[in-house]
């Protein structure tokens, strides 16, 4: 089966610094893929080259086989790609209700765009409740709900979600994943997902691949990484209690 | 050896806004002398020298006029100068040009200030805004019976002579001076003003504004129904454009300067020839800061001559004071003699037909 | 003793009322955890205590003083330093850079001094580079000190911030959300630096979070917010065992990045 | 390559942070110090001319640089700091007095009208800076009695120390009081920024919110910040005035506002080194131009050096847009590099903007 | 019936500037850049009319130029985007700012290399004729300001309120990296809207010529009117209009009642107050970070 996405051989600059040494991957139709990784390691810089916000320097970008690589990054949306950003992106001038329907720019079937918003709606009740607010004045994590439920609105093939659950309650991160498992189960909707929180976020991929430093340094089903020892003690955290527990030290990571 | 002379060429400078609200004046005067330079040097040169005018644009602004004056003088080390434009910016540099010894000819500014006493090495060619107001006011009082006197101004030094010669002529002739209001170059609206003045019982309004401005002026006198007062503008308002302007919305705006109109008197020789190849030549119609820059060459190309082989400031200088001949094509007669003001004519005219119509002219002695 | 205290602070927003008619009390030296859902006033507390937004009633008072009565650039003179949520560094500097601006509020010399340079200068800012090189070296910035803020990663970020916070030497920190974005490791390394500097800098934190892992660690007492009006106060288990508050806030299961917490999702 | 090893805190506190670039400043210095002897009165006297402009650049590059904040008045200030030097000097005060007060008395009013401004923020502070601007012109016809109004101040004599400074007796000694001039301000510039006040200036342009809560008095930054700007470029207009020997309410017209803003930008916003760039190419273009046209004999199209300028500065700010002096650093660095550098190492990658709209 | 007199007057002077000023607001609304050569391009626009319609030059009918003229100027504001400022995309604003005042240079000295330096007059049915109804009197010109700039506030409001392309516009200069997420090209919106604004600049530029002479340095009015555009709180279409009727209106007023030499200062003094007042202007735009 081909990849829905394929990413090869990738390289990113900023100016002269490499955050992506040659990345290589992949996303099938209806998975869900969780990209793990330390601060800093290129997780965001991947996604935003996949989208067009960035140049690579190198490699190709496959998206149902034709490239985009180095592609405006409306073109790459039209294809049917989103992205979710890291840190709330919102217009913060523009009202909730604004928001949600840029997020449907693409789209012109007026119907469906109204059911898409009160489906939103019904996910995140309280954006209804502030339809006409001015989105820069919501808290945080309302904010976060907003830039959400905007990537949902354009109804995309593949989502590239840059750790949706930043400033969310343990309520709604909760909640969030619900909804994400049944986007991809009902939906088909394939999905990346960067995520810090990696036990929720293994606990939902297929896939998943870990990142260190601009590379790719382990990648396997969601299963066998969750089961592995250096996942475990540094993305999870919670099976070696004793390892680092009470200690202050770090163990050296065995991919280092 | 002379500054700025070799044997084969004479390096004349001015320094002029081709770009900034003057070009308007500078650009027509600029072209004027190239293009009889063009003729001089086509035909030989002076004394077997071609003739160079080197401008440099300061774009009204001072700093970059002490460059030009300092590439100029200091750098090319030009013979004179030639239609500099701006007060400030001539009076800045006289020391500068006295210091080097480099004459200053027919400056592009009817300021009184630029003939100091003594004139040193300045020459000017015509009427100061001064006496062309003082003349002004005095003919329309003459010719119509109007006494009161009012002026429109803005607050430059070219405003404020006007305004001063407005008020003093007034005085001297017995009239009275009514209001005064003054304006900023970006003003678009002037029914306020006019109500004021029409309200203060103004009927004589000497104008001291920019082009749009004083035609606007004229326009709304008319469009409030005010049609017993005249408008009385200085050379400074003396351009085609104004005469010309569709509709008949200035006819009747006198005006009162130091040359004739050039269109009026397109019929006469050396007028049409020179209209005709002016408009050959740069394909815009011929203005009267044209003429005056044509004619303007044509006197330093005289005294060239007239300073021989030989050629030296001083010997160019006494050639300017000795220059006196009839100049068809500005329509005065011009001698500079020991004043340097090569002639104090007035001319006033007024607007009909599209055309600045001379309606009589003061010779400059009285 | 309490350090800070609120007593019946109310604010609203057009129709919204952030923050009703609100009362805590944070005592000196204990590490406060301020949790509640989203939109639930939570960053407007923090926001009313800097002076960003004055209460429409209600009293706030630090160290027995009326904080309403100060300007906001005063209330870190007191001695309250805070982060913020979405991180506001100053983009265009370097880290280095960015924590001297903290040592600001301990600025001692003039502008006549500063603009020639005196020996007074000289000497201050020696000693606050000292000052912030401590916190360097306690938040292990140091391969980050003459990076610009422009470049680093959201994690390193949230450092610097807290390192900002820190280098003004408060009495009091807010630290509003300081795990979110980070990773297992280094909220387990921000569990740690929140301890030193309760336990060896002797700073009162109150802190937002909604990583209960982290908060259950090192939190003293917990306020649970919802609609801007407490909904219950006490120690980290009381307040997570406290059925209002999973109805509003946990869920079903707390959800965390550090230890147990797929443990605790079954 | 050149590797910068710092041993001490004090590196960074130095006014130059090592030997390598104390030689290099101290070079320039001397060469600078030997120029009247080696340049003619003509370019000595553009030089000077860019070290005027310079002076009034770091003004501006102090607020727009540093504070971030876009004036578009200092004409005014200009203008102010030229007529009260003038005036002292007419009044007898010897001109290494009267500059310096003319700055401090610049400065202490350009604070206090900084006070309403203070609450402005981008274009708004730009056009109320620009109003300024625009009625100085009218405010000195107003004050005629003091300012000569339209009729305008011719300057003083100069006499330091039994030395005539006259521009075009002794072009040397007008060139070394612009130099003076320069080297004091950009070395009071250079302490600011290495002492609290010049980060509390960036804090200010970066975030008002967090500088606030980091204890600095946004107001009063602000304030400072307007009040030595104002200063610097009231030295720069008392000089300028002095310079081009007369001057009236025209002369510091809101255009040279506008040219002082394209000099810090085409420079390089925030640096030293950019106010000086930018002098050069704001000041050395018309007449390279100038002497261009003239080599080449074209048959003048008036206006074409205007025009041409205007081409030119477009192409400098695509061609860079952080300015000369950033794109001097890039060459550093690929210099320092070399042969390791990439070819395109420097290839901008995307950027994108967010509003400022929100304070 | 003079206080009438002046207050309509004021009100079609007003509007000049207003439509100038929505140019500049549509610009800054779409991009957050301001454009300093929009009184340049006004006056461009202008000139291409007057190439269009004076005898001199191509003689054709007015109502026949109008379309020919706004197209052309459409195409120019596209053409400078693309050519141009999306080489500046997402650089500083100040950078953008110092652009446009360079490209005012060049837009000066082109017009003065085609139409020359003198000042003309467009040949313009709007500049013949009165309208004269209970003691005042307005010109034609004065009536087609005010009609057209009042429908064109209106319709611009309305494109920025209620379509999708309005939105995206917002949209885009609030945060060009969100606006990309949500698919919109913003390179290109941008180019729709230079294009837009050549268009209002034509109009305004057409307008402005009815009602008196032209020459290269006209453009110079854009200083008024991005005063009359801060007044209103740059980034609001109504807001501009309110800031330009308040200029407008203050002109003849102060002419009329203020002493001499202090009348001609009373816009800036005007403008002066009202930010010392309200900062951001009528409309305000900006609004404080919450964080
Ligand atoms: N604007 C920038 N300029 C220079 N370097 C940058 C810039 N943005 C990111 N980097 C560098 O690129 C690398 C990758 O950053 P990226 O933001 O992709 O990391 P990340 O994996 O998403 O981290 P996090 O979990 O903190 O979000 C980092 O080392 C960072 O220093
Ligand atoms: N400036 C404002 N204008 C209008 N509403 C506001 C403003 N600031 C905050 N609010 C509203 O007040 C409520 C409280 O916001 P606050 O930011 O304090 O929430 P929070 O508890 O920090 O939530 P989160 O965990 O999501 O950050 C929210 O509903 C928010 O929409
Ligand atoms: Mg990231
Ligand atoms: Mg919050």
């Amino acid at each position: 089966m081909s990849a829905l996405l394929e990413v090869r051989n990738l390289e990113t600059f900023y100016g002269p610094i490499m955050a992506i040494r040659g990345v290589s991957l992949e996303v099938h139709k209806g998975q869900v893929v969780a990209v793990l990784g330390a601060n800093g390691a290129g997780k965001t810089t991947l996604l935003k080259t996949i989208s067009g916000i960035m140049n690579p320097e190198k490699g190709q970008i496959l998206f149902e086989g034709g490239e985009i690589q180095g592609r405006e990054p409306h073109h790459v949306v039209r294809q049917g790609i989103v992205q979710v950003p890291e840190g709330r992106e919102v217009f913060p001038l523009l009202t909730v209700e604004e928001n949600l329907a840029l997020g449907a720019y693409t789209r012109s079937d007026r119907t469906e765009i109204a059911r898409d918003r009160d489906l939103v709606f019904t996910y995140f009740p309280i954006l209804a409740e502030r339809r006409n607010q001015e989105a820069g004045t919501l808290s945080g994590g309302q904010q976060q709900m907003l830039a959400i439920g905007r990537g949902l609105m354009v109804r995309p093939k593949i989502m590239l979600l840059d750790e949706p659950s930043l400033g969310l309650s343990p309520l709604l991160t909760q909640e969030i994943f619900t909804i994400l498992r049944k986007l991809n189960q009902d939906e088909g909707v394939t999905m990346m997902l960067v995520e810090q929180n990696a036990a929720v976020a293994l606990d939902l991929a297929d896939q998943g691949y870990v990142m260190e430093l601009g590379r790719i340094v382990m990648a396997d089903t969601a299963d066998k990484l969750a089961a592995s020892e250096d996942i475990q003690s540094f993305y999870l955290g919670h099976a070696h209690e004793g390892q680092r527990g009470e200690r202050r030290w770090k163990k050296r990571k065995t991919w280092r | 050896q002379t500054r700025g002379v070799t044997d084969s060429e004479v390096l004349i400078g001015g320094v002029h806004d081709l770009s900034g609200v003057f070009a308007a004046v500078s650009t027509p005067a600029v072209n004027g002398a190239n293009m009889y330079f063009d003729e001089i040097n086509a035909a030989g040169g002076v004394h077997g020298r071609q003739i160079r005018y080197l401008v440099e644009d300061h774009g009204y602004q001072l700093p970059r006029a002490t460059q030009g004056y300092n590439k100029l003088i200091e750098r090319d080390g030009i013979f004179a100068m030639l239609l500099n434009l701006g007060t400030p910016h001539n009076l800045a540099h006289y020391p500068l040009m006295e210091r080097r010894g480099v004459p200053n000819i027919a400056p592009l500014t009817a300021a009184r200030a630029v003939l100091p006493e003594p004139p040193l090495m300045n020459f000017t060619s015509f009427s100061s805004y001064y006496d062309q107001i003082a003349a002004g006011i005095e003919y329309l009082h003459e010719t119509t019976g109007a006494t009161n006197v009012c002026s429109m101004y803005l607050p430059t030094d070219f405003g404020e002579e006007i305004a001063l010669a407005s008020h003093e002529t007034a005085e001297r002739l017995g009239l009275t001076f009514v209001d005064e209001t003054s304006h900023r170059p970006d003003e678009q609206d002037f029914v306020g003003a006019v109500s004021r003045l029409r309200a203060a019982g103004c009927e004589i309004i000497t104008q001291a504004l920019g082009v749009r401005a004083g035609i606007t002026v004229v326009g709304t006198a008319k469009q409030l129904g005010w049609t017993d007062v005249h408008f009385l503008t200085s050379s400074a308002g003396f351009l085609e454009p104004v005469a010309m302007v569709p509709g008949g919305v200035t006819d009747g705006l006198y005006a009162s300067s130091g040359w004739q109109d050039l269109r009026a008197r397109a019929t006469e020789e050396e007028p049409a020839a020179f209209i005709a190849a002016y408009e050959e030549r740069y394909s815009q119609p011929a203005s009267g800061f044209a003429m005056l820059g044509y004619t303007a060459a044509r006197q330093v190309v005289m005294a060239l001559e007239a300073a021989g082989q030989d050629l030296t400031t001083e010997g160019f200088v006494a050639a300017m004071e000795a220059l006196d001949y009839d100049d068809n094509l500005l329509g005065t007669h011009i001698n500079f003699g020991a004043d340097h003001q090569g002639a104090n004519d007035i001319f006033i005219s007024q607007v009909g037909g599209g055309l600045w119509n001379t309606m009589t002219s003061i010779p400059g002695d009285m | 003793m309490s350090l800070l205290t609120l007593e019946n602070v109310t604010l609203k927003f057009g129709g919204v009322t952030a923050v009703n008619n609100l009362s805590m009390s944070v005592n000196e030296g204990e590490v406060f955890a301020l949790v509640g859902p989203n939109g639930a006033g939570k960053s407007t507390v923090f926001n009313m205590i800097s002076r960003f937004y004055r209460p429409f009633n209600g009293k706030i008072t630090f160290d027995g003083q009326n904080l309403l009565d100060r300007r906001p650039n005063e209330v870190a003179s007191l001695g309250i330093a805070r982060t913020f949520q979405n991180i506001e560094l100053f983009d265009h500097a370097t880290v280095l850079q960015n924590l001297l601006v903290g040592r600001h509020r301990h600025r001692k010399t003039t502008l006549v001094e500063e603009i020639l340079f005196m020996g007074r200068t000289r000497s201050e800012e020696r000693k606050h580079r000292l000052a912030v090189e401590e916190v360097i070296e306690f938040l292990d910035l140091q391969a980050y000190r003459d990076k610009m803020i422009m470049g680093l990663p959201y994690g390193v970020r949230k450092v610097v911030e807290l390192a900002r916070a820190l280098a003004t030497k408060p009495r009091l920190l807010l630290l509003d959300e300081p795990a979110s974005g980070l990773s297992v490791e280094e909220t387990q390394d921000m569990r740690w630096w929140i301890d030193d500097i309760r336990r060896q800098m002797g700073i009162t934190v109150v802190m937002v979070e909604h990583d209960m892992g982290l908060v259950s660690k090192v939190c003293d007492r917990v306020l649970a917010l919802a609609d801007g009006a407490k909904l219950a106060e006490g120690t980290p288990t009381e307040v997570q065992s406290h059925p209002a508050v999973i109805e509003a806030y946990l869920g079903t299961s707390a959800i965390s990045k550090t230890a147990n917490a797929k443990g605790e999702r079954v | 390559m050149r590797f910068h090893f710092k041993t001490s805190y004090d590196h960074d506190i130095r006014l130059f942070p090592d030997r390598w670039t104390l030689s290099v400043y101290g070079a320039l210095l001397v060469l600078m110090l030997v120029l009247p002897w080696i340049i003619d009165s003509f370019y000595l006297g553009e030089v000077t001319n860019v070290l005027i402009w310079a002076v009034a650049g770091l003004g501006l590059m102090l607020l727009t640089g540093q504070t971030g904040q876009v004036s578009l008045g200092h004409s005014a200030f200009m203008a102010l700091g030229c007529y009260s030097c003038v005036i002292m000097m007419e009044n007898g005060v010897p001109i290494l007095l009267a500059l310096p007060l003319a700055g401090v008395l610049t400065g202490v009013i350009g604070a206090i009208i900084a006070l309403p401004a203070l609450r402005l923020h981008g274009v708004y502070l730009a056009i109320f800076t620009l109003a300024l601007a625009i009625l100085a012109d009218d405010v000195i016809v107003i004050l005629s009695p003091w300012t000569g109004g339209v009729n305008g101040k011719f300057a003083p004599e100069i006499w330091i120390f039994g030395i005539e400074i006259n521009r075009w007796a002794n072009p040397a000694s007008w060139y070394f009081l612009a130099l003076g001039t320069a080297v004091v301000v950009t070395l009071l510039y250079r302490n600011l920024l290495r002492a609290p006040l010049g980060r509390a200036f960036a804090a200010v342009r970066d975030s008002e919110i967090s500088a606030q809560a980091m204890g600095v008095d946004v107001a009063r930054t602000k304030t400072l910040a307007f009040g030595l700007s104002c200063a610097f470029a009231g030295l720069g207009g008392a000089l300028l005035g002095l310079f081009a020997g007369a001057f009236n309410n025209e002369t510091f017209n809101f255009l040279i506002s506008i040219q002082l803003l394209m000099m810090i930008i085409i420079g390089g916003l925030g640096f030293i080194h950019g106010a000086f760039l930018g002098a050069i190419v704001i000041a050395f273009l018309p007449q390279f131009l100038s002497i261009l046209t003239d080599n080449l004999g074209s048959a003048s199209i008036p206006g074409l050096e205007t025009g041409v300028f205007g081409m030119l500065l477009i192409a400098f700010i695509l061609f860079e847009p952080m300015g000369l002096y950033g794109r001097w650093l890039k060459m550093r660095t690929w210099l320092e590099l070399f042969p390791f550098a990439r070819r395109d190492m420097f290839r901008r990658q995307k950027t994108y903007l967010k509003t400022e709209r929100l304070r | 019936m003079e206080v009438m007199q002046l207050l309509l007057s004021g009100l079609a002077n007003g509007c000049v500037y207003g439509l100038v000023a929505l140019g500049f607001v549509l610009i800054y609304k779409a991009t957050e850049a301001v454009n300093f050569a929009q009184g340049d391009f006004m006056m461009l626009g202008a000139f291409v009319m007057i190439g269009l319609v004076n005898p001199q030059y191509m003689g054709m009918n007015f109502w026949l130029a109008v379309p020919v003229a706004l197209l052309i100027m459409a195409a120019l504001g596209y053409l400078l985007d693309l050519t141009i400022l999306r080489f500046m995309f997402g650089q500083s604003q100040t950078a953008v700012v110092i652009l446009t005042i360079a490209l005012g240079f060049v837009i000066r000295f082109v017009a003065g290399v085609i139409w020359g330096h003198e000042p003309q007059s467009l040949h313009s049915p709007l500049a013949l004729g009165d309208v004269r109804a209970g003691g005042v009197v307005l010109s034609l010109a004065d009536i087609s300001v005010i009609v057209v700039t009042l429908l064109m506030t209106v319709l611009l409001w309305q494109f920025f309120q209620r379509t999708k392309l309005g939105l995206a516009m917002q949209a885009a200069s609030q945060n060009q990296m969100a606006a990309y997420y949500m698919g919109i090209p913003v390179k290109r919106v941008q180019g729709a809207v230079w294009a837009l604004a050549g268009v209002v600049a034509c109009v305004a530029g057409i307008l402005y010529a009815s009602k008196g002479t032209l020459d290269i340095s006209s453009g110079f009015i854009g200083i008024k009117a991005f005063a009359a555009a801060v007044i209103g709180g740059f980034g609001s279409l109504p807001g501009a209009l309110m800031g330009g009727l308040i200029v407008g209106l203050i002109e003849p007023f102060a002419a009329r009642y203020f002493p001499t030499g202090y009348s001609q200062i009373a816009p800036y003094a005007l403008l002066i107050l009202v930010l010392v007042f309200r900062p951001n202007g009528l409309f305000a735009q900006v609004r404080v970070k919450k964080v």
